[in-house]
């Protein structure tokens, strides 16, 4: 029986927290500390969640910033980074605008946060969430609310208008990110309710993510000589490290999901090492088999497919099922980036959706099998047996494809009316962004 | 025989490499260069301050050819890299006295 | 009223922890817990100073490293990394062997922190700063001494010579940053006395090393070709990566000042986010409209201006305040690098006045400004309205930009004499200081 | 008296934690907590433990990648990172699966832990190893079992075939890691019986891999063109990058070693610092004096000879002392890089044995001269005077080296003999490994 | 037509081109070379390994002007690039049969 | 005099320039190229995408020599560079008219 069955007590005492987030009520009930009106901050949970915070944002600055910027070609390089820097920076703004109030505003529908904490109202130095401030829960969750837009980009990297990039993510933000967000994490939200798996956002990031990607992909087009010119990466050393600065800040990712230092975070802690591990070594056994070669940049693809797929699923798992878990996953998005997206024929640039989408939706179902305490798990919820639980999963799952396609698709068309087109004209493809968008070249060695 | 030297825009040289292929030419030589002419480059700007480069990306082709398949050489490659607008390169014409292959010590056309 | 204020009643407490560096009380008292002679040292604040320390450590190796770098011509890159890490290790020697005591030392007077512990003598494992273990203290404290003399070469980078600028570093040091340092964060400082609010380091890092680094750039010269030759960063994407690790790095320097993870940190961490996310914002919208387009380096360079910005203020503002003080910093560094720069025509290479020290300067100004309750802030020392903050904020500015002024350019011209000139000839300057003076080339690709 | 003396009375209660990893008690004793079956872990260490094992991964990915990616020429550059990557990965799930269990897994014989762990039985999220969770413990430890194996490969870097590098790490970790490993950090291993000083590793990670890199590389013979050829290294920038992040995460290793967040993580971290200062700029002046010129190469070169030298130290030695610590093993490691290694004429790639185990060994000898009272160190073992205490530190080196010397040979001539030679082709060594054993190029710029 | 091809100091790269936009000419090719003369490389030593790099960094100019022109255009090179120093470079003439610009298809003198 | 143009296997480069130097040349031009020809390339994959690189990496040198020493030269040329293997490179030789040493003006075979 899993912990998190704990919460079904909980309706009581929970309205005691109104305002306070679910998940850290979770987890603050989870590591079975006693969960107070407390006067000051527990100084261990609180180091370790401003430590999480600082390895978000180092996913973003420049995890994966290089991770993509890696990918694409020289001429589009400081594109990539220019996208990542000015989303993310964006989002701070808007997180603390609204996006925190319509994420965890105290709203009590299943859809919708209210709009109780706009421009972080009511908020002091001294509120607490948890054992922790609520500044540092706000800046750990405005993180999470920075890199889901910016994993985006890579699905119609090399050719999107600057400010059609921007556009696109803060209104996506604003009516798909907050609202699963809600849905997955708070206290009142739809999938919370369910009781579904989903530690560190294998729904809120990664699936949601991975769909926009694909639909953005589709709606923006191919880029010019896609299929017949090499578009080989720059820089395979960039994307390694950026690989890697993702690996080390997913920690802040799925341990800081525990929301404090305690068990439950070291569970997370070495889950997330042997699902990776599982990953990588997946990816690099297939291409062995299959090419002959194991490559460098299938390493790292499944080494972030690995990651990918125990996000949901870094609580409620072992750490040898997790090894699994990271290579089923690992294996399924290699099947798709290198035969279904080629058949398909669309040009998803960086494989948002063949990574994330598929390691989200292969983690977040894995999260309803493998928590199975018989294949070393930490159970289900309640009272539930594998069957019902994954009916959550797979319900979660499902309404987040649905919702994140319909409302991306439609952004898009707005988007293009906006904007005059999503795409920049053909010459300056072929020129590269860096000068067309931003006047600048990335290297003059 | 003859060394044809073309300053091409990159983007066209799969494109040429494939035609010339197709008429019989075997071997070249390309190197990236920076051209400068009529086609005007841009400005780049750092911290405010603006600086205009003058010159632009350019791929040159060097192909030794027997002299009879010179011209049709120049025409496949004039034919092929051309988009009709400003900058699409320059293709020159060379003697060359002799051409000598490493491997088997062969000369002349036997060489190239 | 801010917390701050506390420190007037702390007169006679504050003799009982006579050796104690003064900040550590003021953050102790500030997150209201009890300073008592405790024998062990809280774990929880302890591993968060841990990490601040690590994290700053971050920003020199390799952050300013690569931000600067990124930002020469080839052949000058590893000059720039190995003034970095010399200068760094330097002043790690220096600060055991008096720069701890110079500045925290125990002396009382305003300016000087006395010979009391050369060579850390009577510091022991047991010995405690506030709550943490007084070797983190002297750690963290360490790396803020070692970043800010190699933020300063940036003003006279490629073309100076490695001896000298070894040399200043090591004078510049002991006769301005140190005392700058002891009236700033020491109890028996003068602007500790004053109460102004410098959180993190606005007067002593950012202002000290823009005006060190102006100076410096006139004393040195311009370099060869300076305005006629194209001096294009040769790498923008180390650039934008250093600037990354700067921001992560950041939340050591300015989280680290409350010298424990209580409230005071999460509303420091809050803050460095929305500042940072201004200050970006700020600089590319300037850029759009001015320009046509927002430019990569030009993010960055809002990103550093919006940290520098919130350094001094960390503690004593509001996000969304903190939102604006880092926007007008960054449009104002801008202004300052785009136009008044060209004007004057000195050859500051790196912009460390324009950044540094307008962003700085504008800090610690709105940290009087930015503080107010009226405007989210969390109030002003004591009884103190606006205008009497503002005044001592404006003293300490003027006070440090005088002395450092004044003692730089002395420092310059007895460098000068004693390294035969500040420059490299013309002809090892042309051929780049990575081969004339380290024998070495970045870069065989 | 060195605190470590205090085991000397832990034996009756050393009966009680049975499972108990013994280096966590040892931390645990020496930071002088009370150690109980406490039922929850104490946040602040748990904090501490879970950023030091996050940092000693980010010195793997991509920390040790880019310092040895750096060094070799491009077409061997995604050797080395696909390398690393694997390896590690490898090496975590190795770790679950029985390495766990071969170092720490209850066993009480002096060189080998049992099998009473393998696939981490028994261990449960609420397991705890002295005041952390005992994943956390886990993961820790996991990291430095995945660098070591890593550290070697740079001995025959440039040359050995991807599947015979894979299998001898295995191979490597199950019969020289692990047995060293139990030797020096388990309570019933041999080094650890007789108090040998080896805080965060000299023995079992830098001896151990500087060994094994030197049979490597006279098993696997010189590259083609050694000593003729120029064989720049093709990014010192990035190499610089690399030591950096191995700087940064060296504070994992060794203030991690202290397992909490207590007063000897303040000493371990300010050693770190200070033996890392006199590494730099003791291989700097030697080049200085010398060459008279002092280089990038040779300052990072120093800093990782710094860190090495106080891994095994930090725990025992004062800050004074480990800057001559630093300095010492800085100039030997200069002396035997740029003289002896090109007098023997083997071809050590990246100076593995040249940095990490001349290093290495001179880190464990001078813990046992540094820790003296007299040179401001924290006192030998038991009743101990130098003599005694430096007769165990060489048994302990001595021991290292002929163990890991004899058996990594025999190890290289069996997997050589299973994969059929462990060199590439001369053509495919020619071409470029990149190319010819994973299909990819680094760079298309 | 001639083809003058010239390798200097990298540096003198601009005031070349400068010097010869002046006089008439309208394009040119540059390449980055590795120069190997009687001016001396330099050494690098890494990890005390001493290597002797024999090359020095120059670019390499490709002019090809009406015959007139030619002389005119050795001697502006001459000039603008000297520093009076080892190492300043050298320039060579040789015979251009034919030009054809890819764009119109103009030959010859027109085509340059 | 002649302009000897060579494009070789890279690895050969240090082995011919001091073959070239032994025999008197006392300069050239270097050019890191992409070759084409009878060698055949490499694939290349990037996550299931297989591109085919048809160029091989070659070094191009140029050395402009006095007319009688221009056969001497091929030979050396021809001679170290040979591996025996596809791909060894060609050499071919263009006429000079004139060549011109920037730092001192002088001309002809006085000039190289
Ligand atoms: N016709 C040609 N014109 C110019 N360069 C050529 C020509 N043919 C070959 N080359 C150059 O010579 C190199 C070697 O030629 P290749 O045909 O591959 O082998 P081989 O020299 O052994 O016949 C090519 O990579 C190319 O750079
Ligand atoms: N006189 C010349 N000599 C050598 N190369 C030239 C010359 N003129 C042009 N080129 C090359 O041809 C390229 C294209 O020439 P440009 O004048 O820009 O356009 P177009 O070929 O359309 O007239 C240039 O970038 C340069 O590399
Ligand atoms: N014989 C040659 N053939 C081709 N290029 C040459 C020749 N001699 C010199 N060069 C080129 O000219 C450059 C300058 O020549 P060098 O002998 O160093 O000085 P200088 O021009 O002052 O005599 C060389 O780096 C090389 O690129």
């Amino acid at each position: 029986m899993n912990k998190i069955t704990k919460f079904a007590g909980l309706a009581a005492p929970a309205a005691l927290f109104a305002g306070l987030p679910a998940w850290a009520q979770e987890a603050a009930e989870t590591v079975e500390e006693i969960v107070e009106a407390a006067p000051a901050p527990d100084t261990g949970d609180t180091a370790w969640m401003m430590v999480s915070t600082v390895i978000v944002l180092f996913m973003i600055f420049p995890g994966i910033a290089l991770f993509y910027g890696g990918l694409v070609r020289t001429k589009n390089m400081l594109s990539l980074l220019m996208q990542t820097t000015t989303i993310a920076a964006m989002m701070m703004v808007v997180y603390v605008v609204y996006g925190y109030s319509f994420a965890f505003g105290g709203g009590e529908g299943p859809y919708f946060g209210g709009f109780g904490k706009l421009f972080l109202a009511g908020v002091t130095p001294d509120s607490l969430a948890g054992t922790i401030p609520e500044y540092v829960f706000i800046a750990f969750q405005m993180t999470f609310a920075s890199i889901t837009p910016v994993l985006i980009i890579g699905g119609f990297a090399e050719r999107i208008k600057f400010r059609a990039a921007l556009l696109f993510s803060l209104l996506w933000a604003t009516f798909v990110y907050f609202p699963v967000a809600h849905m997955a994490w708070d206290a009142n939200g739809l999938f919370f309710g369910w009781e579904v798996f989903d530690f560190a956002g294998g729904t809120v990031v990664h699936i949601n993510a991975g769909i926009a990607a694909l639909v953005g992909a589709i709606c923006v087009g191919k880029r010019i000589g896609y299929g017949k010119e090499n578009m080989t990466p720059h820089s395979l050393t960039l994307t390694m490290v950026g690989a890697s600065i993702l690996f080390v800040g997913w920690f802040g990712f799925n341990v800081g999901s525990a929301l404090g230092a305690g068990t439950l975070a070291g569970l997370a802690m070495i889950n997330t090492f042997t699902a990776t591990a599982g990953g990588i070594i997946g990816w690099i056994l297939v291409e062995a088999v299959l090419r002959g070669k194991a490559s460098m940049l299938g390493a790292v693809s499944g080494m972030i497919a690995g990651l990918v797929a125990i996000t949901p699923a870094a609580g409620v798992v072992g750490p040898v099922g997790a090894i699994f878990l990271g290579a089923i996953a690992s294996a399924l998005a290699y099947w798709f980036v290198a035969v279904v997206k080629i058949k398909l024929g669309y040009d998803d640039s960086l494989d948002v959706f063949g990574i994330h989408g598929i390691g989200g939706i292969t983690g977040a179902i894995g999260a309803g099998i493998f928590c199975a305490p018989a294949l070393g798990g930490q159970g289900f919820a309640g009272e539930r047996g594998m069957g019902e639980q994954l009916f959550y999963q797979v319900a979660a799952v499902g309404i987040t494809i649905v919702w994140c396609a319909v409302v991306s698709f439609i952004l898009f068309k707005v988007v293009g009316a906006l904007t005059g087109g999503l795409r920049v004209t053909a010459d300056a493809e072929r020129e590269g962004l860096d000068l067309t968008s931003h006047g600048e070249r990335a290297y003059h060695y | 025989m003859k060394l044809i030297i073309a300053a091409l825009k990159p983007f066209k040289l799969d494109e040429v490499r494939e035609a010339l292929t197709t008429i019989g030419v075997r071997g070249m030589m390309v190197t990236e260069i920076k051209g400068f002419g009529l086609q005007s480059g841009h400005t780049e700007i750092y911290r405010g301050a603006e600086y205009a480069v003058n010159f632009v990306p350019k791929v040159r082709l060097e192909i030794v050819v027997p002299d009879a398949l010179a011209d049709q050489v120049v025409d496949t490659i004039a034919r092929t890299a051309g988009t009709g607008k400003i900058g699409d390169g320059k293709i020159f014409v060379l003697d060359v006295e002799q051409a000598v292959r490493v491997r088997t010590g062969e000369t002349g056309d036997d060489a190239i």
